[in-house]
């Protein structure tokens, strides 16, 4: 019953772990930007959230929808205006840059808050759990995070296969040169994948700061485990992430069963055992 | 010298998902062949040269060099073994001067040291003549001393055979003529070469053979003016039905 | 339409009329492909400007060329993978130009597509994939449209199947250029033809006023008296 | 049969467009003066300078793999702490802590052949995450481990006996030996045939492979070099600071200043890190007492340069002057007088 507990919360984990990479996925997948600083714009979210809640005296789930929409903007911009530069450079050149503006952000945050670390205030949901039998107990929480993951999942899905401007992302993904031929704006097209990007990892960050307690440097470690479920599910395939999410959050959690120390380690050792039996990824798709 | 062929593919197929840009070739080059290839775009000319140099491994068939079979190492293994090509999109080092991109080939594509490597990437830049250039760096060449850069580079691998991919595009006529002129003597000391080109005069005046290749096929292969005249190669080149409208 | 130096092409001018149907011919790495990038927008010419209806568009963006009525049928048909094949031809209309093309008369015009049309591209024939980019551009509404190497790869049958329907696009008022190895369908369907050597425009003129041997020796750049000769 | 090369005129080569010989004295009167700091300055000042020895070893290595492999590592902190663990196990059994240093590098590089063969497979973005995950990993291993101290560290012991003036001029002599050792090094593996091998892989590495060149154990010699660099740098770090935290050592701050040090300096070359390291030093002086703001300021200057100015400042003067410190090039010059001739 210990091991089915553990799996039970392993996959709710890997909830999370899915919302941090879907973002990273859509980056990767549309514009081949693998976003260095993904991790520390969560816990630049987290904190947002954390200024809004206590500024409006609102609930959590509140402030996500005002973190969420400023970070689509955010992203917008910082597509157009910085990773759209490096890209025209070099695409090593994206990678650099996406580090410089995560370590940026690290100290920015760290001269600004200070390394205390945080948490979201959850009021009555932090303890509510239901309990399944004597053994098997589930927190609120992580079902919520686990639904908004899968709620977010879905809408990009719908999205990309249904909306007008999801099938321009596809086909800039495609085929860059092509889609700038039937008309698509891929600059646009870009800007707005980043907005969505932006706007996912802004909900991972209030999700994860629901979850346990933040400080600045906690960004590259979410950076790490977004990358961990892309990679193990397949880069561009949404519901891959989702099933790596939940490959990754069923390791650390059994291999914190084993000892409490090695939770984490277990998670990189399988994703650098997948790594070196399929560099592709489990579900290698294309995107959506 | 061994009495066997230089080069030979046998079966040799490859695809790309629905794409066949080499569907079950077989071909035999000797040594001192010069063999000029044809055919329209999308014909597999290049795939071909780079089933060849290893570039790409084909999806099956074998590739055999000097009676050895060669279809399982990389291109840098082949270009050991005497295997040189050029690339049709010149792939100069560009922070690199035009004497260090020939002396890389001497060190490590002819497998010479110190003095023979240098004597041997000026020799071969004389040749190709780009010996005022050869302190500067590659990325200030035009498109024509890039394309006899490619050349150099190959030469500096002192090959056995050199694959040489639409080196005279651009070039004036005689610009042309003067490349013709090298390429034969490179033949004189014995290297085989098969030559892509789009100018066909320029092939015509210089290979004893050429081959036609459509749809990952060889649709001609023989004396140039004869493949040339061939109906299969004139309608691959002129259009389905040519015949009718010049009758019209 | 003015059109200037790029590195494969060589102060190449020439103007299209409307309405009329413009053949490009010549051998490959004649510059024909480079040509009509350049005029959909994905190469910028390094001197020369290019003149839609007296508005000079050398700088406009490839996407905005699109949508002032530059459409491109490019070489390899280019069609979206992870797209179904109506999802290929919606994308076509992107840059809402008004006019009759609409998913249901491309239909109209090839009739297998409506019963195909979930399927992903890939699994389509090279004839097929080709009537997709067709129609995708169509869908866009062109007042030009520009169509490199529609033959390619395709049997002589779907090639001749394929340059039929262009008197019908014709009809519309469309302007085409096209970008043709396959010369004797090219000249079949043309009002004028160029013939493209080494980036230069060697032989010029209406179809019928092209001998074949002229243009074989155009094409080859095998001058006449030297084409029996090894020289 | 086949002629050998064809007729070569009389030619001569030399490494570098003017003669090297004034750089050469003028390095060697460098590091002579550098040598001769413990007599004549306060240790507070050496104490300084081993840092900045250490963070310009740090980033030579950097940017040998970055600006001449194309591999962008984000993980060679965990080499940092693997040649810091390994100065102190070696101490620990009684070994000098100086003596351990190269000991130390080498054990670095031997960790660093395996995990090549896993890492240089990847692609690059890939590569960078997968270069973090293996130090993260290594990490966490040494965390768990007791004999190392876990997340308490370790103290180096064998230098307690030691004067504490003496034991900081060894100290500085030991950074400034792996900082040259570092430089000099990077400099002959770049003159190297390997070192042409590199230039050539990081321009065109198709090109590359098609004249001859064996990429896979060109990449693998860089890999390994950085790593042992690394170590080497890491052994310093213990001894200058007697104490070994690790989540201190293996932080990806160090990746940070590197990567910033070489993309303000300049990529791909040798004086591009130099030139970095001194102005990371002086930001750091002038912001001492204002926090995290030197590393915002450079991480902000590191973007925009890694932007605008892809060579970074050396790359501006050496264009403007034509300047070469460290030449590694091949000239052709027609031969002179009875200079090597060859017909």
């Amino acid at each position: 019953m210990v091991w089915v507990n553990a799996i039970v919360q392993g996959i709710l984990l890997g909830g999370l772990y899915a919302l941090f990479a879907c973002g990273l996925s859509l980056m990767f997948g549309v514009m081949r930007v693998v976003n260095l600083a993904h991790g520390d714009l969560a816990v630049l979210a987290a904190y947002l959230a954390l200024a809004v809640i206590t500024g409006l005296h609102v609930p959590v789930l509140w402030s996500a929808l005002v973190v969420a929409p400023l970070f689509g903007v955010v992203g917008y911009a910082v597509q157009r205006f910085v990773i759209q530069r490096s890209l025209d450079v070099s695409p090593l050149t994206t990678l650099l840059v996406t580090f410089g503006l995560s370590i940026v952000i690290q100290n920015v945050l760290l001269e600004g808050v200070s390394a205390n670390s945080r948490s979201l205030p959850t009021g009555w949901l932090a303890s509510a759990s239901f309990q399944v039998n004597s053994q098997l107990s589930i927190a609120y929480e992580s079902v919520i995070v686990f639904s908004v993951a899968v709620v977010v999942l879905s809408s990009l899905q719908l999205f990309l296969s249904r909306a007008r401007l999801g099938r321009q992302v596809r086909a800039a993904a495609d085929d860059l040169e092509a889609a700038s031929i039937v008309g698509v704006n891929v600059r646009h097209v870009y800007g707005i994948a980043a907005a969505i990007a932006f706007a996912t990892v802004a909900l991972a960050g209030v999700a994860f700061g629901m979850y346990s307690s933040f400080d600045p440097a906690a960004g590259p470690q979410r950076l790490i485990f977004a990358f961990e479920a892309v990679v193990i599910g397949g880069v561009g395939s949404l519901w891959g992430t989702l099933l790596g999410g939940m490959i990754l959050g069923v390791a650390q959690v059994l291999g914190a069963q084993v000892d409490s120390s090695f939770g984490v380690l277990a998670g990189h050792l399988v994703f650098l055992v997948l790594l070196a039996l399929r560099p592709n990824g489990l579900i290698p798709a294309r995107l959506a | 010298m061994t009495a066997g062929p230089l080069l030979e593919l046998a079966g040799v197929s490859k695809r790309f998902g629905s794409i066949i840009v080499a569907d079950s070739l077989s071909l035999v080059v000797r040594g001192g062949d010069a063999v000029g290839m044809v055919g329209p775009n999308g014909a597999g000319k290049t795939s071909l040269f780079s089933l060849i140099s290893g570039d790409l491994s084909p999806n099956s068939g074998e590739v055999h060099f000097e009676g050895r079979a060669v279809t399982r190492l990389d291109s840098a293994q082949r270009c050991r073994l005497g295997i040189a090509r050029t690339y049709q999109v010149p792939r100069s080092f560009e922070h690199m001067t035009v004497f260090e991109n020939v002396l890389v080939a001497a060190y490590r594509g002819a497998g010479l040291r110190g003095h023979a490597a240098s004597s041997l990437a000026a020799g071969v830049l004389d040749e190709a003549d780009l010996r005022k250039q050869a302190n500067s760096p590659a990325s200030r060449l035009g498109l024509v001393q890039r394309k006899r850069l490619e050349l150099a580079r190959a030469l500096g691998c002192k090959p056995r055979l050199l694959l040489l991919d639409e080196v005279a595009a651009g070039l004036t006529e005689p610009e042309v003529a003067g490349l013709v002129e090298v390429i034969e003597r490179i033949r004189a000391r014995g290297v085989a070469v098969i030559w892509v080109e789009h100018v066909v005069r320029a092939l015509v005046g210089m290979v004893d053979r050429l081959i036609c290749l459509a749809g990952g096929r060889i649709i001609g292969d023989g004396e140039p003016l004869a493949v040339l005249a061939s109906p299969a190669v004139k309608d691959v080149f002129l259009g389905t039905s040519y015949g009718e409208a010049s009758q019209t | 339409m003015r059109y200037g130096l790029l590195p494969a092409l060589t102060n190449v001018s020439f103007t299209l009329a409307a309405g009329e149907t413009v053949a490009m011919i010549g051998a490959n790495g004649a510059g024909k492909s480079t040509l009509l990038r350049a005029i959909a927008g994905i190469h910028t010419p390094t001197a020369g400007s290019i003149r839609l209806e007296g508005r000079d568009i050398t700088h406009l963006p490839a996407h905005r060329r699109v949508a002032a009525g530059i459409v491109l049928v490019p070489e390899g048909r280019r069609l979206f993978p992870s797209l179904t094949l109506e999802e290929n031809l919606v994308i076509g209309s992107v840059p809402s130009r008004r006019g009759s093309w609409n998913v249901a008369r491309v239909f109209e015009l090839f009739p297998w597509m409506a019963t195909r049309r979930a399927r992903p591209v890939v699994y389509l024939s090279g004839g097929e994939q080709q009537a997709v980019a067709i129609g995708r551009a169509l869908m866009a509404n062109p007042t030009i449209l520009l169509i490199d190497e529609m033959s390619l790869g395709l049997s002589p049958a779907v090639v001749r199947k394929l340059y039929d329907l262009l008197p019908e696009l014709l009809a519309a008022g469309t302007t085409i250029l096209l970008v043709e190895q396959d010369v004797t369908q090219a000249l079949r369907v043309s009002d004028r033809a160029h013939c493209l050597l080494e980036g230069k425009i060697t032989l010029s003129g209406r179809p019928r006023d092209l001998s074949p041997s002229d243009v074989e020796a155009a094409y080859f750049g095998l001058a006449k008296s030297t084409a029996g000769g090894r020289g | 049969m086949i002629e050998s090369a064809p007729s070569a005129t009389p030619q001569r080569v030399t490494r570098s467009r003017r003669s090297a010989r004034w750089n050469a004295v003028a390095g060697a009167v460098a590091v002579a003066v550098l040598a001769s700091l413990p007599y004549l300055v306060y240790a507070n000042v050496t104490g300084v300078l081993v840092n900045l020895f250490i963070l310009l070893s740090l980033a030579t290595l950097w940017n040998l793999l970055a600006g001449y492999a194309g591999l962008i590592s984000v993980g060679q902190q965990a080499y940092i702490g693997i040649g810091a663990y390994a100065v102190f196990v070696l101490a620990d059994n009684g070994l000098s802590p100086f003596l351990a240093i190269p000991v130390a590098a080498l054990v670095s590089g031997l960790v660093a052949v395996p995990a090549s063969f896993l890492l240089l497979r990847l692609r690059r973005e890939y590569f960078a995450i997968a270069t973090w995950v293996v130090a993260e990993a290594v990490l966490l291993a040494v965390l768990r481990s007791d004999s190392l101290g876990g997340g308490t560290g370790a103290t180096l012991r064998g230098l307690s006996d030691l004067d504490p003036a003496l034991r900081q001029a060894y100290t500085y002599w030991a950074a400034l030996a792996v900082a040259v050792a570092t430089l000099l090094g990077t400099y002959l593996l770049l003159r190297s045939r390997v070192g042409l091998d590199l230039t050539a892989i990081r321009d065109n590495e198709i090109g590359a492979r098609s004249v001859g060149v064996r990429v896979a154990l060109a990449k693998g010699i860089v890999y390994f070099v950085a790593a042992a660099g690394a170590g080497a740098a890491g052994g310093v770090l213990i001894i200058s600071q007697l104490f070994v935290q690790p989540t201190s050592v293996f932080s990806v701050q160090w990746s940070a200043y590197m990567i910033f040090v070489a993309l303000i300096g300049g990529l791909g070359s040798i004086e591009g890190p130099i030139v970095g390291t001194v102005i990371f030093y002086m930001l750091q002086q002038t912001l001492a007492d204002r926090g995290a703001w030197y590393l915002i300021i450079l991480g902000s200057v590191a973007v925009l340069m890694a932007m605008w100015v892809p060579r970074g400042i050396w790359g501006l003067i050496s264009d403007r002057f034509d300047l070469r410190l460290f030449p590694v090039g091949y000239f052709l010059h027609p031969a002179r007088g009875t200079v090597k001739v060859k017909s």
